[in-house]
């Protein structure tokens, strides 16, 4: 399956991943309109110092604990993917209890919110990947584990 | 072909259901429901309350859930008995069900004490299952006076999903905190005064000596006037299955790493057994839903004959309060050291190099890289404690780790 | 602070309608252009810092900004230019010599563009480049004069060492220091994949950029920087560095605050200390000298690489070439006066030198005018811009063209010529980690090697359209080329003939 | 308007050629005949002949076929002759007065042999003295052409048809075992008689058909060795190349041919033998700047000998036929059927793929 990998080596910090999915999950046109103004809950997230930065989003799991800890059965695996059905989320936070990796937070409304590999959006591959500039975050299939 | 049985039919059981169909599409499964409801989520009883889901939303699998997975269910059945030598299960209404192998998923009943003159209170309640929570909806209205004995997650949980619909609620708990089995007392404190200031009254280090209809007349000699009562004192897991058939139970019922119990061809999951809790190192029962659903998982797994292993429990909580959030994790042994700002507190447990345990109070981020440093049990001299302190931050973390888990499939 | 004379060069225009505040721009200026103004919620910008390098403007998620050149005039005249007042301003101000980077922006002329490449028609048949096949392949070096047989009659098939370019273009000299880490191996890695060398510069070779040897031409400049025997044996080829067309006569400065990590132990001398290459070589004082050095390396090598002598195009270029070609050196390479730098005294910059057009046709007239244009190949740079150019380059006699200005552009570079301050945005002229993490070397190398890929096809296209299906046919083929608009005189050193004639 | 040799002048043309490979001689007039059918490949500007083995009584000795604008010229030329060679037979080249061809210049021959002193004097062997004495003339006497200069051989040109040019010359009283002919389409037109086909140095002619575009890049090389392109024309810098290759480089004519019609270099990959492959490699590594490129069919005169070779695309016609001991080669079939309409195995050699035809060894 194809997932999002990032490499620090290639990260420079721009921050433009977080831009990017914010205004991928927008639905609209101009990311202008859609960001400006507003406070942005990107499901990707920069991390690091001022030497080394990485982008963190969900890495789907091939055995989520967030699936199987939620107390809402709001998180599913949709072939791979790790799904939140939103109307379910009761806001109860184990997921970001338990995710490893940081990569859950709660969106605009307090619903949590996750990387979906913009399967669904308006932008229908990651945002994240089409827009960096160095190609630090890529889009791809790799077999086992590192 | 095999015929796979599971006794219960909570998260445990849907688990169970999820991890036969991992390994073997063919065999039957039979689920025998003691409630008369698909697989719910039981936690989601206090959010109904709030309003904050319904009944629709509170399916935990969606409707062909059963049917896709080819399970037969039977509901509003009890399982009276089991017997391991012929491989059957004996239902309340004398139905023998056999197996090849079955799964205990009985989970736990409230336990309540008996209080003298329990008999004379007219309204009063357990807040455990769905029709619970449906049965306090019509008892509860504006001007009702709620009185809840139990200031643990059940409790506190039950006054936090009344209190939009009551403006008096009292909950009175033995112990001299809230939420005495997750948080110390300075946390509990916060909580304590958190939830004061949103409406709820408590009567703490305190119990009720007996009641006289809808009056409680306390052990410090105060009375609480109510017109429904709530118990919340407890749990205790549904062993007896397992018990009556001679298998090896403690509080819970004893399992290993693959959830067998000591019977052949029985395993068990969920609120009903026991963990070994990694951050302890002792076992106890751990009733939260992601342990019902990893031990579930691994009996499905395992009575399908994969092999799948069960041994990194930990007790962990996040429960939010009016907007409050507490994050728990863990035991509190070891060194304690805390880290708090004016919106957040942080406490972190630390034994043998390891993170045991942490309590969080705050709105919380990226907790889980601390839950993940208990649970996998990373010696923090491999990664930048000192960092994870001020934050949850993939930078503690070596070069290496982070290719791993950013470069690969985990 | 006394009174700043000089007005900001340029003005960071900021489309507030879209502006989103994401602050990438600031993220991305090493000069701190940027910044946010918590107050308002607005960005902010110091234009007096702004190098107009265009790295913000790339990024900027929603095109908010743009970098224009203000219009804020000083009072110049025909005599007294706008930058010739700066000039004086900053040198009152600073009392030293002036520093710029790259080639010289000043108006000279561009023989390139005067020169127009010739096509078939009717009598003579074009070819098409996608279906017949055309061959850029050249080999670079010494050729014998006589063929020679063995006893049995058969053709002795031993050749001096030779380089051999899948089409002749290589990237020239850009040492590991005024360039980046991964600008390097991007440079290595498209070197490799299209075929073709790229140049150590005289910074040395990184151990990492071993593996790329076999593509790699490896400089000795007069610092003698980074120079051992396992770095001579190393490349394909070792360049002996006299001069740059950028600034001839002048040696190098690396300052010391470059000379960090890996480029100190690469330089092989030691962190913070200045890496100052002497003007001359020090043990060539004369062309007899020259020979001596080269026969050193060819002996250090075992005489299996070919030795380049790069020099500067200069006054009396042809006989210095000519010396050159009697020295032993294989391949002559003369750069130009536009040629770029990573760091030049301005004045030498624009002042010093001639147009590689008119060098290459002299000395490509009198190599073979003396019989000697065989023994050795002739590479020109200083600033070759396009495949014309190339395609040009070859007509009037070169064996191959050093491209590295546009090479950087492939690179992302924006040609801000600011690269003396070591605070590259696009992680080209840098040693800061941040941002030398900016150039990713995957997208890099991919770059220069489209560009490669596409100079080739054009390369090809041109040929095609001459009727000749190699490109050795081109080389020295003036035939091919015509004049507009240059004297007779130019006409006569490039040895063309005028459009229409 | 500039003469021929101060500018360059491309060209279309046709040629044909005959050889036998036994030696039996023939006279010029078939070939003559062969241009006929391509009359319209040729447009008046120029016409020529190369006949091998026509001079046996002079075999020994250089014949130089020469052109002067007038008496005075010879005259002086003659005195430059004679510092530099014995002079064994000098006489008008007889013609016939015809009006197709008009403006004739006075057309000579010498049949000379060099002096052993001066040759010795000079460092240097007989056919390169021979040779540089006729680029000094060509390119130094004005008024004074040297258009053929081998042994036991001859080339024949004027400006006019080719048909034409072979009754002026009165071809059909000359024999020799081969023949090759040319007709010139310039595509511009001073029409000067040196400017016609064949060219030739020493016992090398070339008749060609086509317009190479790597000329410029041939000639400035091969100026390099004392050759001087006073007629820019591909067929000057083809037989000088042939000339330095074969005679000064000691290559044969397949080597020169893969140098000049240079295979590929996927081709040379793809050689399976590692020592041809190495050859091949090698011949085109040296030599890049004698590669030819454009159009080009040529046939290239030798004592004993004919190569036929089409550049390496095959861009231009050029077939080949057989009877007994002949071979034909043409730019049109239509060629070969006129000097012999019973011509077998026509085929067109593919491009660069040199086809040389030797009389067989002491029948010439």
């Amino acid at each position: 399956m194809k997932r999002i990998y990032v490499n620090e080596d290639r990260c420079i910090g721009c921050r433009l991943c977080e831009y990017n999915c914010a205004f991928a999950n927008s639905g609209m046109r101009d990311m202008a309109l859609a960001l400006k103004g507003k406070t942005i809950y990107p499901r990707i997230h920069v991390e690091g110092d001022d030497k080394i930065t990485f982008a963190v989003s969900c890495r789907h799991c091939t055995d989520p604990i967030c699936m199987k800890s939620c107390i809402a059965g709001a998180i599913y695996d949709d072939n791979g993917v790790i799904r939140i059905d939103k109307n379910k989320c009761v806001g109860c936070l184990t997921c970001i209890l338990v995710c490893p990796y940081g990569a859950l937070a709660k969106g605009e409304n307090g619903v949590m919110q996750k990387c979906e590999l913009c399967l669904n959006n308006s932008c229908g591959e990651p945002a994240c990947v089409k827009g960096c500039p160095n190609r630090a975050i890529v889009y791809e299939e790799r077999g086992e584990s590192l | 072909m095999n015929e796979y049985l599971i006794i219960g039919n909570g998260v445990a059981a849907a688990a169970a259901t999820e991890g036969i169909r991992s390994v073997d599409k063919a065999g039957t499964i039979t689920i025998v429901s003691e409630e008369a409801h698909p697989v719910y989520c039981r936690p989601l009883i206090s959010y109904y309350l709030e309003k904050k889901t319904d009944i629709s939303k509170m399916n935990y699998r969606d409707k062909d859930f059963y049917e896709r997975n080819g399970c037969k269910v039977f509901y509003g059945k009890k399982a009276v008995r089991l017997d391991p030598e012929k491989k059957e299960v004996k239902l309340c209404d004398g139905t023998v069900l056999p197996y090849s192998k079955v799964c205990i998923a009985t989970g736990s009943s409230p336990f309540t004490p008996d209080f003298p003159g329990i008999d004379t209170v007219d309204k009063k309640f357990g807040f455990m299952t769905l029709d619970d929570a449906l049965s306090l909806e019509k008892a509860v209205g504006k001007d009702t006076r709620v009185f809840i004995i139990g200031a643990g997650l059940i409790g506190l949980k039950c006054a936090e999903g009344l209190r939009a619909m009551t403006d008096s609620i009292t909950v009175c708990d033995l112990a001299d905190r809230v939420l005495s089995s997750i948080l110390d007392s300075d946390c509990a404190a916060l909580m304590q005064a958190h939830m004061e200031k949103n409406g709820i009254r408590f009567l703490l280090s305190d119990t009720v000596e007996r009641f006289d209809k809808n009056k409680a007349y306390m052990k410090s000699g105060r009375t609480v006037d109510f017109d429904v009562l709530v118990t919340a004192v407890g749990v205790k897991a549904n062993t007896s299955l397992v018990k009556d058939a001679g298998g090896a139970v403690n509080r819970g019922i004893i399992t290993d790493e693959h959830m067998r119990t000591s019977l052949n061809d029985v395993y068990a999951a969920g609120d009903c057994c026991e963990s070994r809790d990694i951050s302890s190192g002792t076992s106890h029962i751990l009733a939260i839903l992601p342990n019902a659903y990893m031990q579930g998982f691994a009996a499905g797994v395992n009575m399908a004959g994969g092999d799948r292993i069960f041994d990194n429990a930990i007790p962990m909580n996040s429960i939010g309060f009016f907007s409050l959030h507490a994050m728990t994790a863990g035991s509190y042994d070891g060194e304690l050291i805390e880290e708090k700002n004016d919106r957040e507190l942080m406490k972190f447990f630390v034994k043998d190099g390891l993170l045991k345990g942490f309590i969080f109070i705050g709105e919380p981020s990226k907790t889980g890289i601390y839950t993940s440093l208990i649970r996998e049990r990373i010696p923090l001299d491999t990664i930048d404690f000192e960092l994870l302190k001020k934050g949850a931050d993939y930078m503690a973390f070596s070069p290496e780790t982070r290719r791993k888990k950013f470069g690969g499939v985990v | 602070m006394g009174v700043e004379f000089i007005y900001p060069e340029f003005e960071v225009i900021r489309n507030e309608s879209r502006c989103i505040a994401c602050r990438v721009c600031e993220r991305q200026c090493a000069n701190e252009v940027h910044y946010f103004c918590p107050e308002t919620g607005l960005m902010m910008s110091d234009e007096s810092k702004c190098v107009d390098c265009q790295r913000c403007v790339s990024l900027c998620p929603t095109r908010a900004l743009k970098i224009v050149k203000s219009d804020c005039s000083l009072r110049e005249n025909a005599n007294w230019k706008s930058d010739t007042i700066k000039e004086i301003y900053k040198q009152a101000s600073s009392g030293g010599v002036l520093l710029s980077s790259m080639g010289s922006p000043k108006e000279m002329p561009v023989y390139w563009d005067k020169l127009l490449i010739n096509a078939s028609q009717v009598t003579n048949p074009s070819i098409d480049p996608l279906r017949e096949p055309m061959e850029t392949k050249v080999f670079l070096g010494k050729k014998p004069e006589r063929i020679e047989r063995d006893e049995k009659g058969r053709i002795k098939c031993e050749l001096t060492p030779q380089l051999e370019l899948s089409l002749p273009v290589m990237f020239s000299a850009m040492s590991y220091g005024s360039i980046s880490y991964n600008a390097h191996e991007s440079l290595a890695r498209a070197a490799t994949a299209s075929g073709t060398y790229y140049n150590t510069g005289e910074g040395g070779l990184h151990k990492d950029f071993y593996c790329y040897g076999p593509h790699t031409i490896v400089q000795v400049a007069s610092g003698r920087f980074g120079v051992h025997e396992e770095y001579l044996n190393a490349g394909a080829a070792i360049e002996i560095k006299i001069g740059q067309g950028a600034k001839p006569g002048i040696g190098g400065h690396l300052p010391g605050t470059k000379i960090v990590g890996d480029v100190s132990a690469t330089r092989m001398i030691p962190e913070g200390t200045d890496a100052i290459s002497p003007a001359p070589h020090h043990d060539i004082y004369s062309i007899e000298d020259l020979r001596q050095l080269v026969y050193s390396l060819k002996e250090a090598t075992g005489y299996r690489k070919p030795v380049i002598v790069k020099v500067a195009a200069v006054h009396n270029i042809s006989a210095i070439a000519s010396g050159i070609a009697r020295s032993g050196a294989d391949i002559i390479a003369i750069d130009g006066f536009r040629g770029g730098t990573g760091a030049a005294p301005t004045r030498i910059r624009d002042n010093v030198g001639i147009p590689i057009e008119l060098a290459l046709a002299a000395v490509d007239q009198r190599l073979r005018d003396e019989g000697i244009r065989n023994n050795v190949s002739l590479v020109v740079g200083g600033s070759i811009r396009s495949a014309s150019d190339v395609v040009k380059a070859v007509a009037l006699g070169a064996d191959a063209c050093y491209i590295a200005t546009a090479a950087l552009l492939a690179l992302g570079c924006h040609l801000c010529r600011t690269c003396q301050t070591g605070k590259c945005n696009w992680g080209i002229a840098t040693q800061r980690p941040d941002l030398v993490k900016r150039l990713n070397p995957d997208i890099g190398s991919e770059r220069l090697i489209n560009l490669m890929t596409a100079w080739k096809h054009e390369i090809k296209e041109l040929m095609g359209g001459m009727g000749i299906n190699s490109i050795e046919a081109l080389r020295g083929n003036r035939l091919m080329l015509r004049g507009v608009g240059l004297t007779e005189k130019e006409l006569s050193i490039l040895g063309v003939a005028h459009a229409g004639e | 308007m500039r003469l021929e040799g101060e500018l360059r002048i491309p060209s279309g043309c046709a040629i044909a050629a005959v050889i036998s490979r036994v030696g039996k001689r023939m006279s010029g007039e078939a070939v003559t005949e062969a241009m006929k059918p391509m009359h319209d490949r040729s447009n008046g500007l120029g016409g020529g002949f190369a006949g091998y083995g026509i001079y046996p009584e002079y075999k020994e000795l250089y014949a130089l076929h020469m052109f002067f604008d007038k008496r005075d010229t010879r005259k002086s030329c003659e005195m430059f002759l004679k510092e530099r060679f014995e002079i064994v037979k000098s006489e008008l080249i007889p013609t016939r007065k015809m009006p197709e061809i008009k403006d004739e210049p006075i057309i000579w021959r010498y049949f000379v042999a060099p002096l052993k002193s001066v040759v010795s004097s000079l460092q240097t062997d007989e056919k390169e003295f021979v040779a540089r004495t006729v680029m000094k003339i060509n390119s130094e006497m004005n008024g004074a052409f040297v258009f053929s200069s081998g042994k036991n051989m001859g080339a024949f040109k004027a400006v006019g048809f080719p048909e034409d040019v072979g009754r002026f010359y009165r071809l059909e009283e000359y024999e020799g075992y081969s023949w090759a002919a040319h007709g010139r389409y310039p595509t511009n037109t001073p029409g000067w008689w040196g400017g016609a086909h064949p060219f030739t140095l020493l016992d090398f002619s070339v008749v060609h058909n086509g317009e190479i575009s790597s000329y410029d890049a041939n000639r400035r090389f091969i100026e390099m060795f004392g050759y001087k392109c006073t007629l820019k024309t591909d067929t000057e810098v083809i037989t000088y190349i042939m000339d330095y290759l074969v005679r000064v480089q000691g290559l044969n004519l397949e080597e020169a041919a893969s140098v000049i019609a240079a295979p590929f270099w996927s081709t040379i990959s793809a050689k399976k033998d590692p020592e041809e492959k190495e050859k091949y490699t090698y011949l085109r590594t040296v030599f890049p700047s004698l590669l030819i490129t454009g159009p080009f069919s040529i046939i290239l005169g030798f004592n004993g000998g004919l190569m036929a070779l089409n550049d390496r695309l095959k861009l231009r016609s050029m077939v080949i036929g057989e009877k007994d001991d002949k071979v034909f080669i043409a730019s049109e079939e239509a060629a070969i059927r006129a000097m012999e309409p019973d011509a077998e195995n026509i085929w067109a050699p593919s491009g660069g793929e040199p086809v040389i035809v030797r009389v067989k060894d002491g029948a010439y």
